[in-house]
């Protein structure tokens, strides 16, 4: 399940929602990664903009993966602006056994923020200012360079 | 014709060329003073799935999407 | 902060109570792990008995540990009887950045479940079996054993 | 005198020596047949902090635990 939010991700309710979905499941661990914006480098906050077909895709061939391993995962994501110290992602693993959680979480989250498509934009000074610097090239990138 | 679309923070609407393959394209959007740095900065789907391979074969309706460098989370 | 109680732990209202003690503290990533009761061997539950002192300094001993790495720890355990399809653990780390959480997390869960002096028994047929095969010698274990 | 005390699934009560160092905890036990399979299963602390050494000194008042193998979450 990928759920996105217009604005911060309400992290009480979602963490608590997907806890309850899965208290049946025979599910052993369950691992939430939580990322919420800090205040650094002078920002009110970050935005996003999300390409949704393909971020659905990308977490569908995720999903399948985890199948494999008997777990699941589920996603939320924040679209347009959210403040500092409220949250924009998390990213959870649920699998029976805790080794398979403990590596997919990191594995999950890794591919996250190098292949999802999402942009991120620093709020300063009334302007949104694309995140280049930290931002990553998605493998494969520079296909449509001419080679001189 | 094919549909070319720009997303994130390239500031671009879009553009629609006749093309019969990814090369063609990479062609034309070289010429673009605009896109100087995104085009090597930037991975390419068609019809929303990632391609790799310039040789991709185009037809009319296709649509290529250019993804910048991207940063969730 | 380590919290101990007598069966199950709380998950909802736990997250939601850490999250929102370290709302402000400029943390960027916060990765809790959730360890839920299964149902498998024909068991209805599982207890613990748990020596509070040496726990207290185990992880006393980790919290200084993430300190220095600029993060915090926070675990919860429960205490006695826990049933089928609850929780009986909590651990969580908050920190900066994810790089520092995601390799902290797994390696404060293995510690602990290498270390922690907590005892495992499964609730079957209305006896408290003890858990041996599932459970680990704490390093330098064998110590008293006699050399012939 | 020093304390010995056994804890989890050990069905023991705690016992009082006489013990100048562990070695002489260890040798008084090794006697007992309840604890059999134990001592090469459990690791010692001496006033709750965890001992590796079996030359640690202990004096009158000295409390030492037995902690078999554990398995927590």
């Amino acid at each position: 399940m990928l759920e996105l939010f217009d604005g911060p991700v309400p992290v009480e309710e979602t963490l608590a929602r997907w806890y309850k979905e899965e208290a049946t499941s025979n599910y052993g661990a369950f691992i939430p990664f939580v990322g919420t914006i800090r205040d650094e480098d002078g920002i009110s906050g970050l935005s996003f903009d999300i390409y949704t077909p393909i971020l659905n895709s990308w977490f569908e061939a995720w999903q399948s993966k985890a199948k494999e391993s008997g777990a699941v995962l589920k996603m939320a994501h924040s679209r347009g602006d959210v403040p500092l110290h409220t949250s924009s992602y998390i990213a959870a693993v649920f699998s029976p056994k805790r080794r398979v959680a403990l590596e997919m979480i990191e594995e999950f989250v890794e591919d996250f923020k190098a292949s999802a498509p999402i942009w991120k934009y620093d709020l300063k000074d009334g302007k949104r200012i694309y995140a280049a610097e930290r931002s990553t090239k998605i493998k494969g990138s520079g296909l449509l360079k001419v080679k001189k | 014709m094919v549909t070319i679309e720009f997303l994130g923070p390239i500031q671009k609407e879009k553009i629609s060329l006749q093309a019969s393959s990814l090369n063609d394209v990479a062609v034309y959007l070289s010429a673009d003073e605009e896109l100087k740095g995104w085009l090597e900065s930037c991975a390419v789907a068609v019809n929303d799935t990632m391609v790799t391979d310039l040789n991709t074969a185009l037809k009319s309706g296709d649509r290529v999407s250019l993804l910048p460098p991207v940063c969730g989370g």
